[in-house]
């Protein structure tokens, strides 16, 4: 077995990468495309932290440590506008939010 | 070494599997638990990679905060109508068959770039840090000198996730409906 | 006074535009007569040019140089010639008419009309006398908005889409002259390394043969577009006929002179290698030929009377533009010429078909006949705006035509030989038209009791039936006018035209007094 | 050891921490006003941010001299890109302010939080503007971002509205997440999340090199979403159209601007040395930018969508000018935000004035007639038409011009050809809305809610739309330094 | 030498005339309100208001507008006069400098500047026409206040006829080509105004229209005649010329259809239209659309001969073109016994007259052919006084039947009009060439030189038009005074005698057609031609002829065969009016031409049905064009072929309307539709599914990737 390198890390984070987009893709419930997003910061951080391994540097720790906080904050805002939909139009549903088009 | 990429299959394989099920679940409440477990694997690496803070931040923010609050929504929304409907959006296929084609694009330049894959110069530690052992100390000399403005400014930005959070959830109606009101 | 003279002319109507917006809207009467004011102002100061003008000086006069955008090198520089010179004193001239034409006409939202009348006055003048490219520009796009405006809001029927087309037609060949227009400045500053958009300095540029013939083509459009030349004339039957009177005046009488002027002022003397190459000259020559026939074969057919007024400026221009692409003296001269008097006579012949439309609100030309009987004077007027147009001798028309197939003639005899079968057929139009609508007896009842014209109307004509007579009689003073602009054209694109041809340069002469005076 | 908080890093910092303080102020404040009359102290006090942050802007451009004052070991400077982009976002900000007393008045929602996150967000493009290092351009940018998400939805009873910023904000997040993947792999590369460092490592790569690839992809997409660039553009409408008036103003204008601020700082710095690779992509989706822009903008009969779409085909344009990649492209792109800014808040400011009913009145019809009703309005929106598509006498002519000469400079002589024909296109229904204030009549003409605020914005756009027509130079130079900065 | 210096003054006087006329008139002849209403033609008025006393302005106008012309009259004769004393008989008088300051290339060199003057030049050739036009134009002014005065628009026809005049002063003195053409444009002009003086009425219309653009045609020619004659000698005055040619080393072009041949082949196209040659000579039966007056003066007497003067006038030119010399020979002949053809068969009097016209200019066009260029203007000279007679005449009887011309529905009006019908007697005497009179003497010269030059085909074709002439005009005569009344009855009693305006310029005239010939007596006449004056004598400084060497033809004649083909003509003529006597001086029956000519009466009809073909080619412009006058004999043949090319220009100027509306334009709106029309799917991508706008942005990744993955 091929020891594991940065690459394979890069490799899951794409994989990782590609699940998230497929679920925002796809998924009509609003909150678990709010999810799979989290899964694309997800991505991004084992990207991050791979790198400051290999770099030995901790930079990367530190983007992570911010990047989790604005998936957060993101997620809150989100979640707070997804509310007032749900109060004004009674779904979740990405499919059904379409009044705004052409 | 050879734990070590025992350990990252495993982490690896966790990730992937909790990830496909949780795009895949029609309960939302599933994938919230499947995201939680994708997260778990994810921690699991940091710590592989000696990001023990990290790990431990993935652990309390992310799993301990973020998901909860998922859950907090989840249960607004009713959930029997959400399990009679269609999971995915008409354009699933497509979806599916061009993200796939996206990944396989970047595998490709990962591929290509695997060989020359010496990441930066990997310079030795520099000499600062290598006085410090553990990482969270690291991470916190890292955080509170050279990434001080995105710090503070995290909580500007952590202030208007409060603000938006509570302009956009709480209903219209009461007297004085801006957060002023909320001491009513 | 006499330095700032230019900057007089092109701004009194601008600030007459600004007064006239402080009168209160629905006092219409004072805010005709303040626009007529203006106007006859705005033709007042044209007069010190016309004395203070010295034909002797081959440069140009009445210079204003100043720094505008010195990180760009945008000047504020205006200065004239002889062929600036004529065409603003036309400009000014019909500018007034058009407003005071307007009299009775325009009845509805009276101040916006004037206002964009004498703004469109101001930009009109600006572009005949900027020499600062960046400023030309900036006069040229500021006149369409008034244009549109005219048309689209007083015009007829299809008024909105008439003025819409005009607009685009225009501004799509505009922007690709001021790509051209750039390309030129970033060679000049390549080579100079100073940024300069002054006519002068661009000239200096020197560039390589496919790099001016990409230019050219680049200015042509706009060019063309406004003269407007075949293929690109389609705007302007839509837009001379939609347009209220004075638009189509203005449109006629000094619009269409824009484009030629730009291929006089701009095109040939900034890319002379590509105006004399063959192919070029030969495309548009045929481009000219092709608008000089086809433009009388499709007025032949038009029922509409301003539309076989409108396709006729299609023909006659194609006729300048021959003369101009001939690239001689004569033709040069004769092709300048026949634009003033394409804006002499082409007005008049607006004019004549607004004083109609205003008794009768058509413009089907079966709708009129016989009204010589009812309308002797008016008759008479049309008459000779006919044959003004049609190019009787004695007249201006013949003038520019003559002079313009001499020119064609000596570039080459069988580009003369097709012009001139435009000028049968020019006749064939327009004399139908006249038949059609004055001849013969009165057939439509309606026609039975239109009055003649009023002193006020007659008035207005008259200017410009003078103009006609003038030009057609005793055209020495404007070929002596144009005779130097003309030689520096020639001497710039076909250098050592002169030399060759053993014929004395009259800049030399020019020269000469220049040197004796400053002794 | 740990580094000193000095002086230079305060004054750095002034504006970031101006608005931070006015903001959190504001939210204070808010708790003191009971009488939501007096709701529009909130207003002033963001304005009187405004201008102390203006103050100190105006010192960063006074102490500025050749070279950039770095801040916090350089996480931060000062040059004259980041003051030539303040000026622009506090133009923006302070237009956006003026104009949203009235309409939150008449919508019910004149909330403090309002004004604050404007502020916030507003600090947000000011880091954009000034970080020099990813982390702090990635916060500033998510700050921003999060402060529109919820600005766009803030009218939180209205349906459009809630659609627009869920689209928007799950678009944002997806395409934030795609950036800092791009973002992750330039640190990847160098070791640093410093620029200047990014720079030098990327510098020592071979332009083609396949990770240096899947960073520019995601960078770009991150950035092309960002400005609203084609075929990543589609959030634009749909937000525009649901947002409050005076937000899709503001968001058109300050985070087009902010975005681009950054886009710059990324493709000219880390990502400069790789140009020959990023250019002819950005020349294709600035082309489509354009084409799609200004089709889809033809037959739009609802102004902020019109605006969104030709919101678009500006992208395009300033794309271009990064196509071009000279300093007179560059400086283009400078020019054009800033005229941008004014034309584009002019037009929404009178479509933000009017309302029929009580609701807001947004359709190119209801500006019919307008000419008999508000001959000045009418007459204002004439300029910023003409300016929007670039006709002189007007500053969009400005910005068209840099753009067109920066692409000849740089030879992509059918570039700028396409670009210009599109101008007589966009003139097409730039004209459409002229056609509605000029050349009709109104059955039903909406009401017109003329604040003084509104005038103020209305009258000073257009003024300044004018006025940098015909006196460019103090913009033109500001512009140049900023580029001159930016380029080193 | 006052008059002579003073010729610039010529033209003005009718201009002075014309202008007050023109801007004034309408005070001096108020209108009646509603215009021509019930004045169709001037034959009516006379039951209208013909007894009102002709009001004081019209007074003033009598006495001006001929005034006028008398004064120009008076000064060209001074300066004719004086002329004889100048060497050279050539004065030059320039009053400014119209077109100057073109250089220009030509062939022969650079010329520095191009000038075209406003000068005036009077030789011998121009001596003798702006006697005839001043003169004759003097007379048919005169007989006009008579016509004219129950007209409506009695000042316009005054103004319009003084502007005649001065346009035709300008171009018989011009002093260059330029000059001559405004002249020649100037008078086109005024014959439109004046054929279309019935502009009511829309035949009148019609005509007036058809003979601007037939002669507009010419005109084209000519414009090119004259832009090639510039750019191969660098001159347009006519008294340059000679030099220029000499200078040039021009010599006749006999081998080759050369530049000079080019050139004189384009000015005598010009002259086809001005002077109704084949193939353009199908405006002028229709001018007669016009007053009386206006078809004596202008169509008989000056304009058309304007193309005769011109070509005479180039004849330096022209003798280096043999060629062309040829052709206009040919043309001449032709023209001349195809118009007397037509002229045979016609029943309006005042066609026959045009037709006559277009005969006796082919007559002097193939004088111009065979190099007798002085006899062209002989022929003009004397033709000008009996035509204009024979016009005033026919106008006379018109007037006399209250406006009828067709001569079936004439006939013995001898008593009741006699000075007309006298005066007419000696014009028709004098066109049928009866010795001694003015015709006689210009058409047997032209016969003779064409015999004599060894064109012996065209002789045969000029000596048969003679005989056709006497034949047709005594028919004319015959049928309009002798035999039977066929008179409509209530015309009948209105018959009379024209006032003294109108009897005294036709004694004038007839006096005219008695003497006029004899200065230019034949040289077999011997010791009478040398006593006698001679035209030839005064007009060879001013032309050139064949060979150089002036009178080389005329001094080698064969004196026998000239009296032998003088008497042969003579013969011809007499014996063509006993013919017509025979036929026409009696009860008229049904068609006496259809017995006389058989079958070739209905061939004239039908064009010798070669044209019958030609028709068939334009059978389209036949119908479109339509209209009455095209089944008229003549109207078959070229007015077909104009009217074909006219339904040609209409089908052409169809098609490209068509291709301006639908493909130019179309283009343009074709973009611009498929630009709005593809902006509906454009904007259907705006599905507003958020989830398709993150797929478009994944698939602008993808696009992204796979481009790179090319590079």
């Amino acid at each position: 077995m091929y020891p594991v390198t940065t690459a394979h890390y890069m490799l899951l984070s794409a994989i990782l990468l590609t699940i998230g987009a497929v679920g925002v893709l796809t998924r009509r419930n609003i909150l678990v495309v709010l999810m799979s997003i989290e899964l694309i910061l997800n991505a991004v951080n084992i990207n991050l932290v791979a790198f400051s391994h290999y770099l030995q540097d901790v930079s990367g720790q530190v983007f992570v440590i911010f990047v989790i906080t604005v998936a957060a904050a993101e997620t809150a805002v989100a979640l707070g506008i997804l509310i007032a939909l749900f109060r004004n139009k009674e779904t979740v549903h990405a499919d059904e939010v379409d009044i705004l088009r052409w | 070494m050879l734990l070590d990429s025992v350990l990252f299959y495993l982490f690896a394989i966790l990730i992937v599997g909790s990830s496909i099920l949780m795009i895949t679940r029609r309960n939302v409440v599933y994938a919230a638990v499947w995201l939680i477990n994708a997260l778990i694997g994810t921690a699991g690496l940091f710590l592989l990679q000696a990001a023990e803070f990290l790990a431990g931040v993935q652990v309390i923010v992310y799993i301990g905060g973020i998901t909860v609050l998922y859950l907090f929504v989840i249960m607004l929304v009713p959930l029997r109508e959400e399990m009679l409907q269609r999971r995915f959006a008409s354009q699933g296929w497509i979806a599916v068959i061009c993200s796939t084609l996206m990944l396989v694009l970047v595998s490709v330049f990962l591929f290509r770039g695997a060989d020359s894959f010496h990441l930066g110069q990997a310079a030795p530690p520099p000499a600062e840090l290598g006085q410090m052992t553990t990482n969270s100390e690291q991470v916190g000399q890292a955080l509170f000198s050279r990434y001080l403005l995105p710090f503070e400014m995290a909580s500007i930005l952590l202030l208007v996730a409060i603000i938006g959070a509570i302009v956009m959830s709480k209903a219209r109606g009461a007297p004085g409906s801006s957060i002023s009101s909320m001491d009513n | 006074m006499k330095q700032h003279i230019l900057s007089i002319i092109w701004l009194t109507p601008l600030v007459g535009m600004l007064l006239l917006l402080f009168i209160p809207k629905e006092n219409k009467q004072l805010i005709r007569l303040f626009a007529n004011i203006v106007g006859a102002l705005g033709m007042a100061v044209c007069l010190p040019l016309v004395f203070w003008f010295d034909n002797s000086i081959a440069d140009f006069q009445f210079v204003e140089r100043a720094s505008w955008i010195p990180s760009l090198g945008v000047e504020y520089y205006l200065g004239i010639d002889g062929v600036a010179l004529l065409l603003i004193v036309l400009t000014a001239l019909i500018g007034f008419l058009s407003i005071w034409c307007s009299w009775n006409a325009i009845q509805e939202r009276t101040k916006e009309y004037y206002a964009f009348l004498l703004f469109l006055q101001a930009g009109m003048m600006g572009v005949f006398m900027a020499l600062d490219l960046f400023l030309f520009y900036v006069f040229w796009e500021v006149m369409l908005v008034p244009m549109y405006f005219i048309i689209g809001i007083w015009g007829s029927a299809r008024r909105t889409y008439a003025a819409i087309k005009f607009f685009l037609y225009t501004l799509a060949g505009s922007v690709l002259m001021l790509l051209a227009m750039l390309t030129l400045y970033f060679l000049h500053f390549q080579q100079f390394n100073e940024y300069s958009f002054a006519l002068e300095d661009l000239m200096r540029t020197t560039i390589d043969p496919t790099t001016q013939i990409w230019l050219f083509w680049g200015f042509f459009f706009a060019f063309a577009i406004k003269v407007p030349m075949f293929p690109f004339h389609t705007w302007l039957p839509d837009a001379h006929t939609e347009a209220p009177t004075a638009g189509s005046v203005i449109l006629a009488g000094v619009l269409l002179k824009m484009g030629l002027y730009g291929l006089f002022r701009f095109s040939f003397p900034l890319l002379p290698g590509a105006a004399a190459d063959d192919s070029t000259v030969e495309i548009l020559a045929a481009l000219s030929i092709i608008a000089i026939i086809y433009g009388a074969l499709v007025s032949l057919m038009q029922k509409d009377w301003k539309k076989l007024v409108a396709y006729s400026s299609v023909s006659h221009l194609g006729f300048c533009t021959l003369g101009l692409i001939a690239l001689n003296p004569a033709g040069v001269s004769g092709g300048m010429l026949q634009g003033i008097n394409h804006g002499l006579s082409t007005p008049l012949l607006f004019l004549a078909v607004g004083i109609m439309y205003e008794r009768r609100h058509t413009r089907e030309i079966a709708e009129y006949g016989g009204l010589a009987t009812r309308m002797p004077v008016y008759a008479a007027l049309f008459g000779i705006a006919v044959f003004a147009s049609a190019g009787i001798p004695g007249l201006n028309g013949f003038i520019g035509e003559f002079a313009i197939l001499r020119g064609a003639f000596e570039k080459d005899p069988y580009w003369a030989a097709f012009a001139v079968v435009g000028i049968v057929l020019g006749v064939a139009y327009l004399l139908w038209l006249f038949q059609r609508i004055m001849l013969g007896s009165i057939t439509n009842p309606k026609n039975e009791t239109v009055p003649d014209l009023s002193p006020r109307e007659i008035l207005i004509m008259l200017p410009l039936v003078a103009g006609c007579f003038w030009i057609g009689l005793y055209p020495k003073p404007f070929f002596d006018l144009l005779e130097k602009p003309a030689a520096k054209l020639v001497e710039r694109v076909q250098p050592g035209y002169f030399e060759r041809a053993g014929i004395p340069n009259p800049l030399d002469k020019a020269k000469q007094v220049a040197e004796l005076t400053k002794e | 050891m740990i580094p000193q908080f000095t002086a230079t890093d305060f004054f750095v910092l002034k504006p970031i921490l101006l608005l931070s303080l006015f903001g959190c102020g504001i939210l204070i404040l808010d708790f003191l006003i009971k009488d939501p009359r007096m709701r529009w102290w909130n207003a002033m006090t963001a304005l009187l941010g405004e201008i102390m942050t203006g103050v100190a802007i105006w010192q960063h451009q006074q102490d500025l001299g050749g070279a950039a004052i770095q801040g916090l070991g350089g996480a931060i400077v000062v040059d004259g890109f980041s003051v030539f982009f303040n000026w622009l976002f506090l133009g923006a900000a302070s237009l956006a302010i003026l104009i949203s007393v009235t309409y939150l008045e008449i919508e019910g929602e004149h909330r403090g939080e309002y004004y604050a996150l404007m502020l916030f967000a507003q600090a947000g493009m000011a880091a954009m503007a000034q970080g020099y290092e990813l982390v702090t351009l990635f916060i500033g940018l998510e700050l921003m971002a999060l402060s529109f998400y919820v600005l766009v939805g803030f009218l939180r009873d209205e349906k459009r509205a809630n659609e627009a910023a869920i689209k928007y904000v799950l678009l944002g997040a997806f395409s934030s997440g795609v950036l800092v993947y791009g973002f992750s792999i330039l640190y990847g590369i160098s070791g640093s999340t410093d620029l200047r460092q990014i720079a030098a490592a990327v510098a020592q790569r071979e332009p083609t090199d396949p990770v240096m690839i899947l960073a520019l992809v995601t960078l770009s997409v991150g950035l092309f979403f960002k400005i609203s660039a084609v075929p990543f553009h589609m959030w634009a409408p749909d937000a525009y159209e649901g947002a409050p008036t005076p937000i899709t103003a503001y968001l058109s204008v300050a985070s087009k601007a902010a975005s681009f601020a950054l886009m710059l700082r990324i493709f000219l710095v880390p990502l400069w040395s790789a140009r020959e690779l990023w250019i002819p992509a950005l020349a294709v989706v600035a082309l489509a930018s354009m084409t799609l822009g200004n089709i889809a903008a033809l037959t739009q009969s609802n102004m902020k969508r019109l605006i969104a779409y030709s919101s678009i085909s500006h992208a395009g344009y300033m794309l271009l000018g990064l196509v071009a990649a000279n300093e007179t492209g560059l400086q283009g792109i400078a020019v054009y935000l800033f005229v941008y800014m004014f034309m584009n808040f002019g037009v929404l400011t009178v479509v933000a004035a009017m309302r029929r009913e009580g609701q807001p009145a947004e359709e190119v019809d209801d500006l019919s007639g307008l000419m008999a009703r508000h001959p000045g309005y009418a007459i204002l929106m004439l300029i910023f038409m003409l300016s929007l598509a670039g006709i002189p006498p007007t500053a969009g002519f400005l910005g068209k011009y840099y753009i067109f000469l920066g692409l000849i400079e740089a030879g992509h002589y059918l570039l700028a050809v396409a670009g210009a024909l599109y101008v007589a296109v966009a003139a097409y229904y730039y004209f459409r809305i002229v056609r509605a204030i000029f050349l009709s009549d109104a059955a039903d003409p909406p009401t017109f809610h003329l604040s003084r605020g509104v005038k103020l914005a209305t009258v000073a756009s257009g003024v300044l739309t004018l006025l940098i027509f015909f006196y460019p130079e103090p913009i033109l130079s500001l512009a140049a330094d900023s580029v001159l900065l930016a380029l080193r | 030498m006052f008059f002579l210096d003073s010729i610039w003054l010529i033209p003005l006087f009718p201009l002075f005339g014309a202008a007050v006329m023109l801007l004034f008139g309408r005070l001096l002849d108020p209108q009646p309100a509603g215009g021509g209403h019930g004045h169709d033609d001037h034959g009516h008025d006379d039951h209208g208001h013909g007894h009102d006393a002709p009001p004081a302005g019209r007074k003033i106008i009598s006495l001006l507008c001929p005034g006028m012309v008398l004064m120009a009259f008076v000064f060209a004769l001074g300066a004719v006069i004086q002329l004889q004393g100048v060497a050279n008989h050539t004065h030059e008088v320039v009053k400014y400098t119209w077109l100057t300051g073109l250089p220009s290339l030509t062939s022969s060199g650079a010329v520095p500047a191009f000038t075209a003057e406003w000068g005036f030049l009077l030789d011998p050739i121009s001596s003798v026409m702006i006697l005839v036009v001043t003169g004759i134009g003097f007379l048919i002014h005169v007989y006009s206040i008579g016509y004219m005065a129950h007209d409506n628009g009695f000042y316009r026809f005054f103004g319009e006829l003084n502007l005649f005049l001065f346009f035709m002063l300008l171009l018989v003195l011009g002093n260059n080509y330029v000059l001559l053409f405004v002249g020649w444009e100037g008078v086109g002009l005024c014959s439109y105004l004046l054929i279309g003086f019935y502009f009511h009425k829309k035949s009148a219309g019609d005509a007036a229209n058809k003979a601007f653009l037939v002669n507009r045609i010419g005109d084209a020619a000519f414009i090119l005649g004259m832009l090639l004659l510039f750019s191969t000698l660098g001159t347009l005055k006519f008294t340059e010329i000679g030099a220029a040619l000499q200078a040039g080393g021009f010599t006749a072009e006999t081998a080759a259809f050369g530049t000079i041949s080019a050139i004189t082949l384009l000015l005598f196209i010009g002259a086809t239209g001005k002077s109704a040659q084949i193939p353009l000579y199908v405006w002028l039966p229709d001018a007669m659309e016009g007053p009386t007056p206006v078809s004596a003066l202008i169509h008989a007497a000056t304009m058309v001969t304007a193309g005769v003067y011109m070509v005479a006038r180039s004849s330096a030119l022209y003798v280096l073109a043999p060629k062309t010399m040829l052709i206009v020979a040919i043309v001449g002949a032709l023209t001349a016994i195809f118009a007397a053809t037509i002229g045979l068969v016609q029943h309006d009097i005042k066609r026959v007259l045009a037709y006559s016209t277009v005969s006796q200019l082919g007559y002097m066009f193939l004088a111009c052919g065979v190099g007798a260029f002085w006899v062209a203007i002989f022929h003009l000279y004397t033709h000008a006084f009996f035509k204009a007679l024979l016009f005033l005449g026919s106008g006379s009887v018109i007037h006399s039947m209250s406006g009828e011309q067709d001569m079936r529905k004439m006939g013995a009006l001898k008593k009741k009009i006699p000075i007309t019908y006298k005066t007419m007697l000696i014009g028709s005497l004098a066109i049928a060439g009866i010795p001694g009179l003015a015709g006689f003497f210009s058409k047997d010269e032209i016969l003779w030189q064409s015999w004599s030059t060894h064109h012996q085909m065209l002789w045969v074709l000029g000596f048969a038009t003679a005989g056709m002439t006497a034949f047709y005009m005594f028919r004319l005569m015959y049928m309009t005074f002798g035999g039977d009344s066929r008179v409509e009855p209530e015309a009948a009693h209105h018959v009379h005698e024209s006032p003294p305006t109108m009897t005294v310029p036709l004694m004038v005239l007839a006096v005219g057609s008695v003497l006029a010939g004899w200065i230019g007596t034949p040289v077999v006449f011997g010791p009478l031609h040398e006593a006698l004056p001679s035209l030839e004598h005064w007009l060879s400084p001013a032309i050139a002829t064949v060979g150089g060497e002036h009178g080389a033809a005329a001094e080698h004649h064969d004196t026998t065969m000239e009296w032998v083909l003088m008497f042969a003509s003579v013969g011809l003529a007499i014996g063509g009016i006993l013919f017509a006597r025979k036929m026409f001086d009696r009860k008229l029956e049904g068609e006496p031409m259809r017995g006389l000519l058989g079958p070739a009466q209905g061939l004239f009809y039908n064009k010798y049905f070669v044209d019958e073909i030609y028709n068939a080619l334009f059978v389209n412009g036949l119908v479109k064009g339509g209209g009455a006058q095209l089944s008229r004999f003549d109207a078959r043949v070229v007015d077909g072929a104009v009217n074909g090319a006219g339904w040609l220009t209409r089908f052409s100027s169809t098609v490209s309307m068509w291709w301006d509306t639908w493909i130019i334009d179309g283009l343009v709106r074709l973009t611009a539709f498929l630009v709005k029309f593809i902006s509906y799917p454009v904007r259907m991508l705006q599905t507003g599914l958020v989830q398709n706008y993150a797929l478009f942005i994944v698939l602008g990744a993808l696009g992204l990737l796979a481009y790179y993955l090319s590079v």
